[in-house]
């Protein structure tokens, strides 16, 4: 008797180092049961969600499909994807915290993957000291004191052709100076004190000449590495690449140096495709990855990220890898990073913004007047006020 | 005169020299930048000639990443668009150039607008389509995709070199009885030749090259092109940019090595189109 | 087929219609019908409506609405002005070093073949290659370009030029274009053969210069050729994507965002069909505009000449 | 038995008549020269007799069968195009039995591979091959068979176009102008060879040229046309000595045939201030009331020795073994409109190196033997007792 | 002052002599016509005349000045193209005032609009708008003058290159087979158009041709060549009568001169059987050695009545006025050799309708009143004491 063959995509199996971790650990499914085999699909970040609502919208696609946040929220809008309050109803799960971000409207349609914190990454010897900063200024003034000799300070992304990348590094400035892009109520708040607040702070670094202008992010983590980067802001899936791929580096982490703690968050879900036409194989694999061994695995595996349930890590990892602390205790503070309320119209809000902040770094705009102009073209265009 | 002769003579040369260091710099730059150390390629200095002990990097594309599967799926899908370009085109071609009605005419506009519609426009209509007939996931599939891009540009350059090959030689073998099938065959066919290695090679860069349909009508690893696999690498977290530049080398040189082989025909399948009077 | 395809001429006053050309043009006509035609209707449908990426089979008809969006944008008449830019500089430049390189190309010298091939790498080159090696050559602190720069005494900024609202579309542009001359040198180079030897020579005798030569002699016989490739270079650089998308997307602040990208953005990233459908149908219509007046005036032209 | 018959065959195209109700026949064996200027519709005949043009109305018939509703390919005729139409992609071989391969010809040949075995099946099977060796044995093309016609020269293309006409074994060989691309010296010895060719393989020959001495030397029956229409039908003697029109008489003959503006009264033929006696073919006009003639005289006719009209000498041309002088009749006037600029002139054919200079005064002698009249407006004055016979 | 003078002028295109140590001198207002066959280097000669091509070695000068360094533009000749080059976009008047304008061209007439106005103005200025309506009406081209070539029919193209040519009133003018596109009466009427410039505008022309009617009429000198030598040098009638080789001899003239092989002994020509008298010319011959020799004899120096050479009738073609008949004979050799197929007939030409049948045997009289011996080699024998004066 054959199989049944299902298809799983993720962002995550075309990654160097957790690429082929990840695999292995679909494998284990594989192995442990003899109804399904899981085919990984690896499509590379800046064209996944493309990719894969477009085979999804032409009533194709991957069986199980890892999304970000972002796509979730859209495929639930169109009813792409299944629900699963029924699968898990019953279940005992610990689930963590963002697990919340999960249910829609009182339903649930995918489990958390992976759920990745913000914290500043820093390299110790490039640092005075070997010390974090502990504050914006301090920040600031390290960053400065660190540059020089082919080394920058810090690193962060502000062009569009990272428009991602850049929003998450704009989230974690706009959150932890205390801003959110919309209100509880779900109303825009792009041009809030706080906000702007943020933008300016993001300004502030890019005017410093302590980063790297124009190096991709790609880039510049390898530079980090080379020990040319002093700090990045930078989520534990990076965490966990740099102590996958260069162990010899000695790096640490530290809370973001923001006047408070909430930074963003990257949350990925694993949901099955509605178009599937092996359900029942493919909620054996959801009930699979939330047995807690497997989940811990999958921990393990993906570095400094969390997964679905809470999982505790033993105790000589935290004594080798010190920073995953630092990013476990992170986790309470973070704020998926979309607008919420309006999380489908994220995009679109995305975009403006960053042209907006853009002009900011590059034109010399005002921020308080950038922000009042993404505020009032996003009411416009996007919410049609 | 002969003083002025060698000076323009030489001016010529050395602007013939810039030229082919202006198109071939970004390849060998390709080639420096896979081939410098990682600490190298961050330092402050670019180096400008390639370091060979850092060869292995070719190696190790090869053993660590299905390179060698991309480029033989984006063999198959250039030659196979070049293939099916040419069975498609040669006979609206012919028509275009031997028939004056009216829906030869309508044709001939409908090739030009099919030129002008984006990939990414038609992408999404086409998936479903593609869905519908079981096209998906599969080289044939992408194949028949690129044909319907390509088909249109080769049919008019063919449609130009059928206007060269001289009627009386169609009446000829209309005389001798062939029917006219057989003329496209046995007559046409071959007498246009040059051009169509030209349209070949065209068809062959577009199945070579393409990308967007690469991307969303394969999701099978075993059945992805390289523009895709390359692409692949632009990590969000990392890009090992040797091997990145080292694949894309890899990526471009069989196209660029083909083209040498062909680019006599080309030009000269280009000029029966073009002179036609 | 063969029973179809009757022999040459049409036989006599009787004979029945000959229908060859319609077996001929058939599989190429259905073929176009179902992969573009067909989902060009569709794509028009979809631009009067709302339709999410993730479900196009449920839309909601919203009328004019998508295009009165673009025409009320702002942005949108950006993205007009940064299309018309892109490729009125790819066209232009492409054929003036196009016709530089093939002249340089045509006149006798030893090693000619090598260099005709070797000019032609950029053409032969995968988009995506190109993409990712002209970024590394743009990269702000390491890119070879900003090393030039500074090395020449330039100013350097340490700016990835592509990052930079000024230079992004300069940058994108001189990739492109450096991608696509080749194919209209090869072009041009196959006109130039057209060019009779007695005409140009004829104009050495009347005492024209080189520059005269090229006006009175070589200019009118390869510029249909020219018309011709301009043509189409602007129809491809009107729809010409890989190459931006990978390089910019578009920014920054929209300084290479041609009518192509924002329909991908709208359609991929804002996920909405209706609107990128919108902008491509106004892409396609500026095109067939294009095409038209293209066809006017060659056959105003060839009028003139009495060659029509 | 192939002989051609046409009748009131017309093409028209878009509204211009490029063949105007042509009605005549040929007898089998004949060899028929269609001649005229350019753009006179020779073409356009030759190709609805071959099938490559449709006839608008009329009929055609080969022997007793009609052919003009059937395909190019039943007709059973062979033609030789101008370009010679050669399939440049073919070796000499393969381009003289092609019309043979043609005639076993199956759908399925055009297959790739297998089609290209089967047609070299038929190019090698005994009968084609002994067809072809002979054809081109005949042609001299024998050493040639292995090339391609772009390493052949003018006349050897010529040849293999032959050649693959005459393998066919038709009953009708059509040509159009296949001569006017050769140089002189190869149009002369290709002229004897296709001369021969008739005479050695037979069937009727339908051969379109503006060359009147093509026409001459070749045919034996001419269609002289003009504008769609035939004027005058019959042998080239008939054409030369009796022709039917100003038209015909200027087209033929070189130098053209002098016209002269004359009248006829009883005092015998008046030119200028000149009076003729009318020779003896043309002496039953005289009874008849004077009228305005145009005399039709050859330049053979003319001599330079005492003569009656006064003149001086325009132009002198020294052909080989004659002089052409043209002169300038002073008190004549002479009809040559349809010719341009150099119509106002009398030709005279003097035999040897002519030692007359531009501007030297002559006087023209008339040897009225062979003369014709016309009509002011063109047409043929007939002579009513004393038609001549030819 | 345009006399031409050329001095050990050679060219040699990698390895292969297209003109070799050709040396004459062309004296100014003379009709120099250059005459061989395809491929002998007429073209390239002219080119280098015109300075097109480069010589390899020797030198060439018109007048009193040294051309052969100096570009194209700095000689002051016209060139008239064999395909007549005229510049497709441009009108009649542009075409022909083009010389002009570039004569008075500068370099910012480049500049896009200043330039189409400056050239407008200098085509419009009285000088060059005179000269060109001149020369368009000279050519009778005046109403074509707004028109485009293509527009044009073959001899009016003809015109406006001419015309092209003339309007720089230059002292050289070249041409290269400006007829030899044009169909056969037209070239008639051309050529007493070129013949007329060349006496009315004055200026040493050098016309390419390889048509020997062209040749002989055209030409006050005719340079005969072959393989890239001049054979021979000379008026028309010297190299028509008095030949230097068999190449020449055979090369002018039609029919061909008849090239037979005979002997000289004391008692006469011997041709095969047959013996004649040596004429008076070449009676001195009579008295040296026994010789192995060719007879030169043109076919209208031979006679069908009660001859001396028996012979067959082979082939009979009419021509007009006279016949051409073409006998084997039956005990003579004939030495046509380089012209291939049809080479081994004597051609008699006979005045009026023949009515011979091929087939028949028949009596060749001689007339070797202006024959001429060469050797069998083919050099001329020329007759010690009594060489002939031309
Ligand atoms: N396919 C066609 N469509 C329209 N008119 C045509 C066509 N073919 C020929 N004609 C016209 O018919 C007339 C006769 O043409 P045809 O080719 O028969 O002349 P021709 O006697 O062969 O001339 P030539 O000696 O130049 O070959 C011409 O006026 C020509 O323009
Ligand atoms: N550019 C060239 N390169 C090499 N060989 C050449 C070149 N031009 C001419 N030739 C050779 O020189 C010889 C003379 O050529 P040329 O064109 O002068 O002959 P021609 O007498 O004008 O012949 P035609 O009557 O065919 O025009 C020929 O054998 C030709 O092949
Ligand atoms: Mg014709
Ligand atoms: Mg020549």
């Amino acid at each position: 008797q054959t199989k049944e063959a299902l298809t799983f995509a993720a962002v995550t199996f075309s990654e160097a180092g957790r690429g082929e971790r990840l695999k292995a650990w679909v494998e284990k499914f594989n192995k442990s049961q003899a109804v399904a085999e899981i085919t990984p699909i690896a499509i590379p970040f800046g064209s996944f969600a493309k990719t894969v609502f477009t085979q999804m919208g032409g009533g194709a696609g991957p069986d199980l499909v890892r999304m970000d946040a972002i796509d979730y929220y859209a495929a639930v809008n169109s009813k792409s994807i299944l629900p699963l309050d029924d699968l898990l109803k019953g279940g005992n799960y610990k689930f963590t915290e963002p697990d919340k971000y999960m249910i829609v409207g009182g339903k649930r349609f995918g489990v958390p993957f992976e759920l990745s914190n913000y914290v500043l990454l820093y390299n110790p010897a490039l640092l005075k000291g070997g010390k974090p900063p502990a504050n914006f200024d301090e920040f600031l003034a390290s960053a400065k004191a660190a540059t020089g000799n082919g080394v920058y300070g810090y690193a962060y992304r502000a062009t569009m052709a990272e428009g991602n990348g850049f929003w998450q590094d704009l989230c974690n400035f706009v959150y932890g100076f205390g801003g959110r892009w919309s209100d509880a109520q779900g109303n825009l708040t792009l041009n809030d004190a706080k906000v702007v607040e943020g933008v300016t702070a993001y300004k502030q670094i890019y005017d410093a000449s302590v980063i790297p202008k124009g190096a991709d992010a790609a880039t510049y983590r390898r530079m980090f590495w080379e020990r040319k980067v002093a700090m990045e802001v930078d989520n534990g899936g990076v965490a966990g690449i740099f102590s996958l791929q260069a162990p010899e580096l000695a790096f640490a982490a530290a809370p973001s140096p923001f006047p408070t703690r909430a930074q963003g968050m990257v949350l990925t879900a694993l949901t099955i495709n509605a178009n599937t036409k092996h359900k029942a194989a493919a909620e054996a694999f959801i009930k699979w990855t939330l047995q807690p061994e497997n989940q811990k695995d999958l921990q393990e595996l993906l570095g400094a990220s969390n997964v679905a349930t809470v999982v505790e890590r033993s105790p000589e990892m935290m004594a080798k890898r010190p920073w995953l602390k630092v990013y476990d205790d992170q986790a309470v503070n973070s704020v998926p990073q979309l607008v919420q309320g309006l999380e489908v119209k994220t995009p679109e809000i995305q975009q403006i913004v960053l042209e907006q902040v853009l002009k900011v770094l590059q034109g010399g705009v005002d921020p308080k007047k950038a922000m009042d102009d993404a505020q009032r073209t996003a009411l416009s265009r996007v919410l049609r006020k | 005169m002969s003083r002025t002769l060698s000076w323009s003579h030489a001016l010529r040369m050395i602007l013939v020299l810039a030229l082919l260091g202006v198109a071939a710099f970004p390849i060998y730059w390709m080639l420096v930048t896979s081939l410098t150390s990682s600490s190298d390629l961050f330092a402050p200095k670019p180096h400008l000639l390639p370091d060979w002990s850092q060869a292995a990097v070719y190696g190790h594309a090869f053993s660590a990443t299905a390179v060698a599967t991309w480029l033989k799926n984006s063999a198959i899908v250039a030659f196979g668009t070049a293939a099916l370009s040419i069975v498609l085109a040669i006979f609206p071609a012919y028509v275009l150039s031997r028939y004056r009605m009216r829906a030869v005419a309508i044709l001939g506009v409908a090739l030009f607008v099919t030129q002008m519609l984006p990939e990414a426009m038609l992408v999404v209509p086409l998936y479903a389509i593609f869905g519908q007939l079981g096209l998906l996931n599969s080289l044939t599939g992408l194949i028949l995709a690129n044909t319907a891009f390509t088909v249109p540009v080769i049919t008019l350059i063919l449609k130009g070199a059928v206007d060269g090959v001289p009627i009386d030689i169609e009446e000829a073998a209309g005389i001798d009885g062939c029917s006219r099938l057989g003329i496209v065959l046995t007559m046409v066919l071959p007498l246009v030749a040059p051009s169509l290695a030209a349209a070949a090679v065209i068809a062959f860069f577009h199945g070579w090259n393409e990308y967007v349909f690469a991307q969303t009508l394969i999701s099978d690893q075993g059945l992805q092109t390289a523009s895709v696999g390359l692409a692949g690498f632009v990590g969000e977290l990392s890009t090992p940019m040797h091997t990145v530049m080292a694949i894309g080398l890899m990526y471009t040189l069989p196209a660029v090595i083909f083209y040498l082989f062909v680019q006599r025909y080309v030009v000269s399948g280009m000029t029966a189109g073009s002179v036609k009077g | 087929m063969h029973a179809a395809a009757s022999s040459v001429g049409v036989t006599s006053p009787k004979a029945k219609r000959d229908w060859t050309p319609y077996w001929f043009a058939a599989p190429v006509a259905l073929y176009l019908l179902l992969f573009q035609g067909y989902p060009l209707v569709q794509e028009f449908y979809l631009s009067f409506t709302s339709t999410a990426l993730l479900s196009p089979g449920q839309h909601t008809y919203v009328g004019l609405q998508n295009y009165v969006d673009l025409v009320t944008q702002e942005e949108f008449r950006q993205v007009f002005l940064i299309t018309a830019v892109y490729t009125v500089v790819c066209v232009v430049a492409a054929i003036g070093l196009g016709l530089g390189a093939a002249l340089l190309l045509n006149a006798p010298f030893r090693g000619r073949g090598l260099a005709r091939a070797l000019v032609t790498i950029p053409w032969a080159a995968p988009p995506v290659a190109v993409a990712l090696i002209f970024i590394w050559i743009y990269n702000g602190q390491y890119g070879i370009f900003n090393h030039l720069r500074g090395a020449l005494g330039g100013a350097v900024s340490l700016e990835s030029w592509l990052d930079s609202p000024a230079l992004a579309l300069p940058a994108v542009l001189l990739t492109t274009i450096w991608q696509i001359f080749p194919f209209a040198s090869v072009v041009i180079l196959a006109a130039l053969q057209g060019v009779s030897s007695e005409l140009r020579e004829a104009a050495v005798i009347d005492g024209a210069d080189r520059l005269s030569v090229f006006r009175a002699v070589v200019w009118p016989t390869i510029q249909p050729s020219v018309a011709l490739l301009a043509l189409f270079l602007t129809i491809w650089s009107l729809r010409r994507f890989d190459l931006i998308w990978l390089m910019t997307q578009g920014g920054p602040i929209g300084s290479t965002n041609t009518m192509v990208i924002e329909l991908y953005r709208r359609a991929f990233v804002y996920r909405d069909l209706g609107q990128g459908a919108a902008v491509g149908m106004v892409g396609l219509s500026i095109a067939l505009l294009i095409t038209i007046v293209y066809f006017r005036y060659t056959q105003r032209v060839e009028r003139a000449k009495g060659q029509r | 038995m192939a002989s051609i018959s046409l009748q009131g065959v017309t093409k028209i195209f878009g509204g211009k008549k490029a063949a105007n109700q042509i009605t005549f026949d040929v007898a089998d064996r004949e060899f028929l020269v269609l001649l005229g200027p350019s753009g006179c519709g020779k073409s356009t005949l030759l190709r609805m007799l071959a099938g490559l043009e449709q006839v608008t109305s009329g009929e055609v018939h080969v022997g007793a069968r009609r052919v003009d509703t059937l395909p190019p390919s039943a007709r059973d005729m062979a033609f030789v195009f101008q370009s010679y139409a050669l399939y440049p992609h073919m070796t000499v071989r393969r381009n003289i039995s092609f019309p043979l391969i043609m005639r076993e010809h199956r759908w399925w040949f055009h297959l790739p591979l297998i089609g290209g075995l089967a047609k070299r099946r038929i190019e090698r099977s005994p009968a084609v091959r002994d067809l072809v060796d002979r054809t081109a044995k005949t042609l001299a093309l024998t050493e040639m068979l292995d090339r391609y016609p772009r390493t052949l020269s003018g006349g050897q293309r010529q040849r293999v176009a032959l050649g693959r006409a005459m393998v066919r074994q038709p009953d009708v060989f059509l040509m159009d102008e296949p001569l006017s691309n050769l140089d002189a010296k190869l149009r002369t010895s290709m002229r004897a060879e296709i001369i021969k060719l008739h005479r050695e393989v037979g069937g009727t020959f339908v051969y379109v040229t503006h060359d009147q001495i093509e026409a001459m030397t070749m045919g034996t029956r001419i269609a002289l046309m003009r504008d769609g229409e035939v004027q005058q039908f019959g042998t080239p003697r008939e054409i030369y000595t009796d022709p039917a029109n100003t038209f015909v008489a200027r087209f033929i003959g070189t130098p053209p045939m002098n016209l002269i503006e004359a009248r006829i009264e009883p005092r015998g033929l008046v030119i200028g201030k000149a009076v003729l006696p009318l020779p003896e073919h043309l002496a039953a006009l005289g009874q008849q009331a004077p009228r305005d003639v145009l005399l039709g005289i050859r330049p053979q006719a003319l001599g330079l020795a005492h003569g009656v009209l006064a003149g001086q000498v325009v132009l002198v041309e020294h052909v080989g073994a004659e002089s052409i002088v043209s002169i300038k009749l002073d008190h004549a006037n002479t009809a040559h409109s349809d010719d341009g600029e150099s119509g106002d002139d009398v030709m005279v054919v003097v035999q040897g190196y002519s030692d007359l200079r531009s501007g030297q005064p002559v006087q023209l002698s008339l040897d009225l033997g062979e003369a014709v009249l016309f009509e002011r407006g063109g047409q043929r004055i007939r002579v009513p007792a004393l038609s001549r016979a030819v």
